[in-house]
């Protein structure tokens, strides 16, 4: 039952995106209500499986039946299981959105394409295989770029070409890494990887190390790691905005890579028996942490429109959890990874509720657009308003709201560090710039209504009684928030449960590869190696 | 019939040439093939618009022979050609009136003419009325000309079943070679 | 439920009333107010009566774990010192609220109004009651948050909204430095409550991170409490409506850095560096406010000053460390609290009452609100530090502190000089508030004409200031209980012996008290050429200057440095991306080496060479086309021509290794994309231009060659190597775990066919995707060839037109025949695909989109569609068995006349892998042709982006 | 030797997709991109080491080469030629959106301003 | 006597792709290039079926005539490009 | 025996064509004058290369014919290549004539 259950997150997308592709045309309230019902039932079965403990010992699923490293498999523990549900719950609140304000109308196919970006990222969450991984990277990219520039626009056009072009480098160089990995260590399957690492021939380390560092690479070119983060306030900042809200969850795609990558293959191992695993990626994400963080700071500070602050926003969690996942020393890493992990879901929702914000600012300033400069009032301004001061003050990291507590779950964790100073400085400092920006920001769309031409201040009250469409979908992630932060105790305490299952490899390696490494001589075929190849 | 069979005639190449792909006559291939050959012609029937029109089968087949062996002969007089000086190549391009008609007739002398001699067609007009053809080394276009047209318009005229008008005046060549 | 859990009650009960008086503030203007008031009684007689149930168990806590991980609880205390600042919230709000009420014109929003000040008021609490460390900064920057909104709450004002920004920056700031050494401060003691902390004070002082720690705790203090060099920001809040400067920014808000001064006074006080820092910052803010409130005109400005230099004196009283400092300091924090709010609520209805706060243009009140004036002139002397009034116990606390440690800070007679001239200053600057507004003569044009406010609105006020007498006459009697057990809180420890009476006989602080008063009162009457003096000279030097150079730095650096890094060009970020991943690769590569002797890989040799002269010269052939296509890119045409060969040569070389299916599917994709790209060549310039400098082609050219040398190095030295792979796996079980030969085909569709799975969606996607874009797309084609001359309008070539008849079913049989061997021999479903995607596009090129069109008639999306889901569909059957997706099942047949008929349903998936290819190649391809319907002919579209020079029409200009 | 002269191949095809792929038209970006593919597709196949006359295909040979690069590679190839499809077309849409084919669209920081708020659809 | 003249044959085809190689970086004319790119395909079939009777294995077989049916497609399609530029009208 | 003279001899022959026709392309001073190398006497040497081919596997064991179907195909596309190159070129405005009689002239 779980394991079928395990599998309907990811086939009900791509069952689904089959069927809109025929009915997305002609049968719009269908399309619609198919694509809200898939993604309804992804974040019910995800959230269902988590709570009933589905992901407390990894989960393995093997494709068409052939066992790791030789067939692919599905690895479901708690924490692709967290991703999957936050891919659910960050897609409904997008879908609803562009339903609402009729978005999904702006070009064909877009929910196809939204349930094909679904298949691709529940797909690269749950994948064993580094392989595989790749090609669900293309799947979700491919879907992304179609969401992208779904619906029209010079910029958003632009931009998508750079996305594009930025991801097609990427995944040559993610064939290139997992092509070297293959050549040395001579399997695709992570947990098989992570036991042959110790036995690779000493003359082969520094290639193997070579593949480690390209295959990193690619993931911190999705996660938009400093100086790799270049695609993305364009492409964010100019797709519609639930396609934005959605790609919300597409930096974590990397990150989760390398979470994933850094946590199975390189903890406690080695390669050849020379080079400690532990270190060898953890210091320099650390390091392109602070950096990210700092210049995205500095991004939300030169942003001149909402969107691509909230871009930058993005990108400053990117270093943030780059930040606790370099954190490796003793038991800080896995109360950085706790505390990462729960930064990860707040940053996740929340990024995708301002963008959703930033859409309604967008469309009912006509003036000014999210332009960050004075307009003359909007409808519902104290509304909006107040949800721009509440998503300012979680994205910002200032308490009550999530930000905050994610943050000093990972400042704790970083006690120990010898890095603690510039931990401290560095996610203090750029929380303080945040700050300033976005209460410019706000005091200059809300509170500084301008005159113009034509338009005297306040000639235009700000009506109540205009519909804003969706605006739910922008307060729903606050009470999510919200809820994160009422309920933060039993939550760290579960996210402290995953970041242990997390930290202790073994167990995914003992659920992929239960026998360890197999001499493939002497490897079970299928169904007891079925010689005669009998139908069943 | 039609329905099931639209062109018998592609059906049966078409299991030859299955035949001759699987280098098997065992029955397995022969039920494949058959199958094959049933389905694709109900795929591309539609596309067929030359029809077949072949009158005189006799005369196709020794056509067919006629050009293999010019090919060949073709062949040694390019490489002469070739490997010699080629300054002293006198090449043109010229046009050719056709009084052969009928789209498959046309290309089928149009891919004669650029199998054999030191010739190749390069263009027929829109209107179907003539050829250019362009020969590596000719003294006289005019000469061109009428071999061509006497030694492969006037078969293939004959062969579709079009009144024979290129070789009319020629008929000892064609006595020749019959 | 023990009664103290209910501290949390107190707390939270603003922030549930917040909301409801913003909602109930839509039915009636006043409701807001009572909802504010109300909550605030309810909380004050609940907190009541905590304190009388508890009061012999002080200090009580209470702590649920909120983030265990981060030492986060949900913890409140109950002790002296919270016990008195709890008091002075909830009291002083109440009587804030009564004053509101009254004092917010129509205009305002009661509701936005009254909900800011409960959350306020709530975070307030939530400071002064929490037990855990952490707990505390979130309310802390609560305070920051609620106070920014209340500040900007006249948001068309553009004070209000500079003041609100600075406040919050400033106090943002230090509510952040404060997290960082809460944070450290806890990592020592290894807990973040309270009465941990609290007892452990040595351990704190002697550990190397003391000094961070204390550090950042009081910059968070400076900040809040407006202590020098950060004491700007707090006249920049007099912006916010009177009840709100009287609330926040004297009695309650900027109170909270002195309110952590006393909380840690026995965790971090003592040491040398405490003395240092905290006496002087409060020293120089003693002096700096009350020099500068002299010369405020504007009643809330001077106000504001003085509220700084009270708070710089309450921190010099910290600073010293002592345990009297401290009595003393509580002492000034309760005795400022009731005067300055009266101060601040009679300048508050004077501006209500005239129009104005301009101390020039006011004058001579007394006449029109006498009872004003009274409250004013009372409330005035408690600041000045008259006897008889509350201030001047205080002050004289204070005075005979300095005197007592001035032996320890310099000069014995230095500190009592400087403390003596900052008293002066205020009883000078007291003077001038009552001078100037209620004596003298009234100017003439007072926007309105003044009388005596509403009677609610002066009772606060008659309160307070009762309270400022009462306290000054018999202070032990009214304050002494309160007084003790808020000391004892402080310091949690009896506090020593302290003498609250009012006559203490003569000595230094006296005297020092009668220069103060009688220097105040010389320095207000011969203020005219101090004030030009002043004018002239130090008028012109203001903090916030510092402040928007650093603002503006900020933005500078902020757009500059973005500017810099994202410049929005792809060259950019290519070239980044790029270059990491060069030196990731290097480094990775490096990381190792000396670690262990690396063979080099060219010494080893060992591998047999399988090579042949042949395979070299084609390997030269495709690196010869591989350079030309680069070096001659421009000449767009022929760069396509030359990929195509190398296109050609790389499956060549795939035949020649053994990789048949790879060779094939290398030469269908390579038809493809170059039909592709010619489709699209259309609708471009023909040739590039040159846009990039040389020495920007030198650079790119040295990039390429790193990165090419390197993937060259990476790639010999591993296949040099021995290697293993799980391989064996796949050739042993090929047969009878997969059903075919060709290893390479049950991969694809059977041991990984999930991967295929995920491939062809990706294709179906590109597919969906360029149909979706190429949807209304309408572009300007090119009426000339690359060579300048227009296209030919000649129909279809009848010889292609013809022949390609004939080849389509060939072609077809053929693809159905690559399609059926697949599994055993090379072949399959990809390439069978491609094969018939491309006779059916000849189809089109020969006979035009109508025709063909016409005559074909795919159902492309179906097709698509279909393919899908019969890969899905097969994949899903075998869960139907209980197995996982994707597991295939074979069978055995015996027919007659056929004979052996092996089937397995991978050959299903690899139907539905068929008919993706050819619904999305076909897709992709009639889409991009069919462009030429919406085409808009661009007739010099040549002209403009291709520069054929005139003579290149004539020949050779392609090379 | 070969693989000597192989691994070259690999390094150049993949530089010179490189040094387009730095170029400033879309038409050049796209050529670069393909070489790149064929590029890491040699490189991959390679990882499998390269053998002669060693198809994987059961009963033909006595020792097949490796299947599992080719399979592989299989899957790149058509999802690169996917990816450089989409990449070609949106080139196009590009061309057609900004009126040239260069890949910065020529870039004007004043029109970008105003582009940013007003090529959005209004609600 | 296979092997003597299958190596003299390769030597001749491999002359063959070297002299289309020369005249499709000449040129001077596009339509030159496509004739060498033809050309070309045509000489890549020869070499494969050389191969083919080198490593006494046809494995190769299918591709040669993909190459065939595929480098005639190509050389419609440039050529068309050069005729009418839109080659799918 | 005979059928490795054969071969040998198809291949040989096959192989001097396959040369011969891309001589005539390199060698060959104008367009059209190029277009008759490749369409005819590689076309010629690949059929006979094929034609070895052929004998070669039959002998070997099996009949083998498939390559015939190769041959078919190149001769059914390798005259409309061919024009439509020449088509091409007529576009261009290439002339038919020799340029080295121009050199001649000048
Ligand atoms: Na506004
Ligand atoms: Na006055």
């Amino acid at each position: 039952m779980t394991a079928n259950l395990i599998s309907l997150l990811v086939l009900l997308p791509v069952a689904l995106a089959a069927i809109l592709t025929m009915t997305g045309q002609r049968l719009p309230t269908l399309s619609r209500g198919l694509d809200v019902a898939g993604v309804a039932v992804l974040l019910a079965v995800s959230a269902g499986l988590l709570l009933t403990g589905a992901g407390d010992t990894p989960q393995v699923i093997e494709l068409g039946s052939w066992a790791a490293p030789f067939g692919i498999v599905w690895v479901f523990d708690r924490l692709s299981g967290l991703m999957l549900l936050l891919t659910a719950t960050v897609a409904l609140l997008a879908l609803v959105y562009a339903i609402r304000r009729d978005e999904d109308q702006a070009g064909p196919h877009f929910h196809a394409l939204f349930q094909a970006q679904l298949f691709g990222l529940n797909g690269a969450f749950l994948t064993g295989d580094l392989f595989n991984l790749f090609v669900f990277f293309e799947v979700l990219l491919l879907a992304s770029y179609g969401l992208l520039l779904h619906g029209n626009g010079r910029k958003r056009t632009r931009a998508g070409f750079h996305y594009v072009v930025v991801n097609l480098i990427g995944s040559t160089l993610f064939l290139f890494a997992v092509g070297a990995l293959y050549g040395t260590v001579g399997s695709l399957n992570l947990a098989d990887i992570t036991l042959k690492l110790p036995d690779v021939a000493p003359d082969a380390v520094p290639l193997v190390t070579t593949a480690i560092f390209l295959l990193f690479t690619v993931f911190l070119i999705k996660g938009a790691a400093f100086p790799l983060y270049l695609w993305l306030p364009g492409a964010y900042a100019h797709a519609s905005i639930p396609v934005a809200a959605l790609f919300a969850i597409m930096t974590k795609v990397g990150l989760y890579s390398v979470l994933r990558v850094d946590s199975v293959m390189l903890s406690d191992n080695s390669i050849g028996g020379l080079v400690e695993t532990t270190t060898l990626i953890a210091p320099w994400l650390l390091w392109l942490g602070l950096v990210t963080l700092l210049l995205a700071a500095l991004g939300v500070v030169a942003a001149r429109f909402v969107r691509r602050q909230v871009a930058y926003l993005i990108i400053a969690s990117v270093g943030t959890i780059l930040i606790a996942l370099g954190l490796v020393t003793g038991n800080a890493g896995e109360a950085a990874i706790g505390g990462a992990l729960y930064y990860w879901m707040h940053t996740t929702v929340l990024s995708a509720g301002f963008f959703l914000l930033a859409g309604l600012i967008l469309h009912h300033r006509p003036e000014a657009g999210d332009g960050i400069e004075s307009a003359p009032p909007m409808p519902h301004a104290i509304l909006v308003g107040s949800l721009f001061f509440a998503y300012a003050i979680a994205m910002a990291g200032l308490p009550p709201l999530t930000g905050f507590f994610g943050k000093i779950m990972i400042l704790a964790a970083a006690l120990d560090s010898p890095l603690m100073a510039p931990i401290f400085a560095v996610i203090l400092t750029s929380g303080l710039i945040m700050v300033i920006a976005l209460a410019r920001a706000g005091s200059r769309l809300f509170y500084q209504s301008q005159a113009t031409p034509g338009h005297p201040a306040h000639a235009r009250p700000a009506d109540a009684r205009v519909a804003l469409p969706g605006v739910g979908m922008a307060v729903l992630p606050l009470v999510l928030a919200g809820a994160m932060v009422v309920g933060a105790q039993p939550l760290s305490g579960w996210l402290a449960g995953t970041a242990a299952q997390i930290a202790a490899s073994d167990g995914y390696l003992d659920a992929v590869m239960p026998d360890g490494v197999l001499d493939p001589a002497h490897a079970p075929g299928k169904f007891g190696a079925d010689q005669d190849g009998g139908s069943h | 019939m039609k329905r099931v069979l639209p062109q018998p005639v592609l059906s049966l190449v078409l299991l030859i040439s299955w035949l001759v792909l699987n280098n098997s006559i065992a029955p397995g291939s022969i039920v494949m093939g058959a199958i094959v050959a049933l389905i694709v012609p109900w795929i591309t029937h539609r596309f067929w618009e030359i029809g077949a029109g072949v009158k005189d089968f006799t005369a196709l087949i020794g056509y067919v022979g006629i050009v293999l062996v010019d090919i060949i002969q073709a062949n040694f007089v390019v490489a002469r050609q070739v490997l010699g000086a080629n300054r002293s190549l006198n090449s043109q391009l010229f046009e050719l009136e056709l009084d052969l008609e009928g789209a498959l007739p046309i290309s089928i002398l149009a891919a004669t003419i650029t199998l054999t001699p030191g010739t190749v067609s390069c263009r027929v007009s829109p209107d179907q009325r003539s050829l250019w053809v362009h020969a590596l080394h000719a003294d006289d276009a005019q000469t061109e000309i009428t071999t061509i047209k006497q030694r492969y318009e006037a078969r293939l005229q004959r062969i579709f079943g079009q009144p024979v008008t290129a070789g009319a005046t020629e008929s000892t060549s064609r006595g020749a070679e019959s | 439920m023990q009664a103290i859990e209910l501290l949390a009650i107190v707390v939270l009960l603003p922030f549930f009333a917040a909301p409801l008086a913003a909602w109930s503030a839509r039915f009636n203007r006043y409701a807001a107010a009572w909802v504010a008031g109300g909550a605030t009684l309810v909380a004050l007689a609940l907190f009541a009566w905590l304190v009388y149930g508890h009061i012999d168990l002080m200090p009580v806590a209470t702590s649920h774990a909120w983030i265990e991980a981060a030492g986060l609880s949900f913890g409140f205390r109950l002790d002296g010192l919270s016990m008195m600042f709890t008091g002075l919230i909830l009291v002083i709000g109440l009587l804030i609220v009564i004053y509101a009420r009254y004092y917010l014109s129509p205009g305002d929003s009661m509701g936005r109004f009254f909900a800011y000040l409960l959350m306020f008021m709530g975070a307030m609490l939530g400071v002064v009651l929490s037990e855990n460390l952490i707990n505390l900064v979130i309310f802390w920057e609560l305070t920051s948050l609620a106070s920014f909104l209340l500040i900007s709450y006249w948001q068309h004002r553009k004070e209000a909204r500079y003041g609100a920004r600075l406040a919050l920056a400033i106090t943002g700031a230090g509510g952040l430095a404060l997290l960082g050494g809460v944070l450290i401060l806890g990592h020592i003691v290894g807990s973040y409550e309270l009465t941990d902390v609290l007892a452990a004070g040595e351990l704190i002082k002697n550990h190397d991170l003391y000094a961070p720690a204390l550090i950042l705790i009081l910059l968070g203090v400076f900040t809040k409490s407006a202590q020098f060099p950060f004491h700007f920001w707090l006249p920049n809040a007099m912006a916010a409506p009177t009840p709100v400067s009287a609330y926040l920014h004297s009695a309650t808000m900027v109170k909270a850095g002195i309110f952590l001064l006393a909380r840690f006074f026995p965790a971090l006080a003592g040491t040398d560096l405490w003395v240092i820092i905290v006496s002087s910052a409060g020293l120089a803010t003693f002096l700096l406010g009350a020099y500068t409130a002299l010369f405020r005109h504007d009643l809330k400005g001077l106000l504001a000053y003085s509220t700084i230099s009270h708070l710089g004196l309450i921190t010099l009283l910290f600073g010293f460390g002592t345990q009297l400092a401290a009595v003393a300091g509580i002492f000034h924090i309760l005795n400022h609290a009731t005067f300055k709010a009266s101060l601040f609520m009679v300048a508050g209805i004077v501006d209500h009452e005239t129009g104005t706060r301009d101390m020039r243009r006011l004058g001579g009140l007394i006449r029109f609100m006498p009872h004003t004036a009274a409250l004013g002139m009372i409330a005035a002397m408690a600041m000045a530090g008259v006897p008889l009034f509350n201030g001047f116990l205080s002050k004289e606390m204070f005075f005979t502190e300095s005197v007592r440690v001035a032996g320890s800070m310099g000069p014995v007679w230095l500190l009592p000089l400087l403390v003596s001239l900052g008293g002066l200053l205020s009883v000078a600057y007291s003077l001038r508030f009552v001078h100037d507004t209620f004596f003298g003569r009234p100017d003439g044009d007072l926007p309105k004409k003044p009388h005596e406010p509403p009677g609610m609105m002066k009772r606060p006020v008659d309160l307070l200031v009762v309270l400022c007498l009462a306290v000054g006459i018999l202070p032990a009697l009214v304050i002494g209980p309160l007084l003790h057990i808020a000391v004892t809180g402080v310091l949690q420890t009896e506090p020593p012996y302290y003498s609250l009476s009012l006559w203490h006989g003569f000595n230094i602080p006296l005297l020092m008290s009668a220069v103060a008063l009688a220097g105040g009162v010389a320095l207000y009457l011969m203020r005219r050429p101090i004030f030009r003096w002043h004018a002239l000279s130090l008028a012109h030097l203001d903090a916030r200057v510092v402040y928007n150079r650093l603002m503006e730095l900020l933005m500078r650096t902020g757009a500059g440095v973005t500017a810099m890094v994202d410049t929005g060009r792809l060259g950019r970020i290519v070239l980044f991306t790029l270059a990491f991943a060069f030196g990731a690769g290097i480094l990775g590569y490096l990381l190792p080496l000396g670690l262990e002797p690396v063979r080099n890989a060219v010494e080893r040799g060992a591998t047999p060479d399988n090579g042949d002269w042949v395979t070299w010269l084609g390997i030269g052939l495709i690196i010869l086309a591989a350079m030309v296509t680069t070096v001659w890119h421009r000449q767009r045409l022929f760069a396509l021509i030359t990929m195509s060969v190398v296109g050609l040569g790389v499956a060549m070389i795939f035949a020649r290794f053994s990789a048949p299916d790879l060779a094939m599917t290398q030469l269908s994709v390579e038809v493809v994309t170059m039909i592709l790209l010619l489709l699209a060549l259309f609708y471009l310039p023909q040739q590039s231009r040159k846009l990039s400098t040389p020495a920007r082609r030198w650079r790119d050219a040295g990039i390429a060659t790193a990165i090419g040398g390197g993937i060259s190095a990476l790639t010999y030295a591993i296949i040099s190597r021995p290697f293993e792979s799980i391989s064996g796996y796949f050739l042993d079980q090929s047969v009878p775990g997969g059903g075919g030969t060709n290893v390479v085909n049950v991969i694809l569709v059977d041991f990984r066919g999930y991967d295929t799975f995920g491939e062809i969606t990706v294709l179906a996607l590109a597919g969906l995707g360029i149909f979706a874009m190429l949807k209304g797309l309408s572009l300007p084609a090119s009426k000339r060839d690359p060579f300048g001359r227009t296209w030919t309008e000649d129909p279809h070539p009848l010889m292609l037109r013809t022949f390609t008849q004939i080849l389509l079913p060939l072609t077809l049989l053929f693809g159905v025949y690559v399609f059926l061997r697949g599994h055993n021999e090379p072949g399959g479903g990809f390439i069978a695909g491609l094969i018939v995607a491309s006779a059916l596009v000849a189809q089109y090129m020969a006979n035009g989109i109508e025709t063909a069109e016409r005559k074909l008639h795919l159902p492309i999306h179906g097709i698509l569609g279909a393919g899908l889901l019969i890969a899905l569909g097969t994949g899903l059957a075998s869960m139907g068995f209980g197995v996982p997706f994707l597991t295939s099942a074979m069978a055995h047949f015996s027919l007659p006349l056929i004979g052996e008929i092996h089937l397995a349903s991978a050959i299903a998936f690899d139907l539905g892998v068929f008919l993706v290819v050819v619904g999305s190649t076909m897709l992709i391809l009639l889409n991009l042709g069919r462009l030429t319907d919406h085409a808009v002919e661009h007739p010099d579209y040549s002209a403009i982006e291709t520069s054929p020079a005139p003579r290149s029409t004539r020949r050779g200009n392609d090379a | 030797m070969t693989n000597l002269a192989l691994s070259l191949l690999i390094g150049v095809l993949t530089g010179a997709g490189v040094y387009l792929v730095l170029r400033a038209q879309t038409f050049p970006v796209v050529l670069g991109l393909t070489l790149m593919s064929y590029g890491v597709n040699l490189f991959l196949f390679t990882m499998g080491r390269l053998q002669t006359a060693a198809p994987a295909v059961i009963g033909a040979v006595e020792n097949p080469t490796d299947p599992l690069p080719q399979a592989l590679v299989l899957t790149a190839i058509v999802i690169a030629f996917a990816m450089t499809a989409f990449v070609i077309v949106l080139a196009l849409k590009a061309r057609a959106a900004l009126g040239n084919d260069h890949v910065d669209g020529m870039h004007i920081p004043q029109a970008d301003r105003v582009l940013d708020r007003k090529e959005e659809p209004r609600a | 006597m296979i092997h003597v003249s299958l190596g003299i044959a390769l030597v001749l085809i491999v002359i063959a792709m070297g002299l289309a190689t020369y005249r499709l970086l000449k040129g001077p004319e596009t339509a030159d290039r496509v004739l060498a790119l033809d050309t070309m395909s045509i000489n890549a079939i020869a070499l494969l079926i050389a191969l083919g009777i080198w490593f006494e294995t046809s494995i190769n077989f299918e591709a040669a005539l993909l190459i065939a049916v595929l480098g005639f497609i190509t050389t419609v399609a440039l050529s068309k490009y050069l005729i009418r530029g839109d080659i799918v009208e | 025996m005979i059928f490795d003279l054969i071969v040998s001899a198809l291949i040989l022959f096959g192989a001097a064509f396959v040369l011969l026709g891309s001589l005539g392309l390199a060698k060959l001073p104008s367009f059209f004058m190029r277009l008759h190398g490749p369409t005819k006497a590689s076309t010629l040497g690949v059929g006979s290369i094929l034609l070895g081919s052929a004998v070669y596997f039959s002998a070997q064991g099996g009949l083998s014919v498939h390559e015939i179907l190769i041959l078919i195909f190149l001769f059914l596309t390798a005259p409309v290549s061919a024009l439509l190159m020449a088509r091409a070129g007529m576009h261009r405005g290439l002339k038919g004539d020799n340029p080295s009689h121009e050199d001649k002239r000048d």
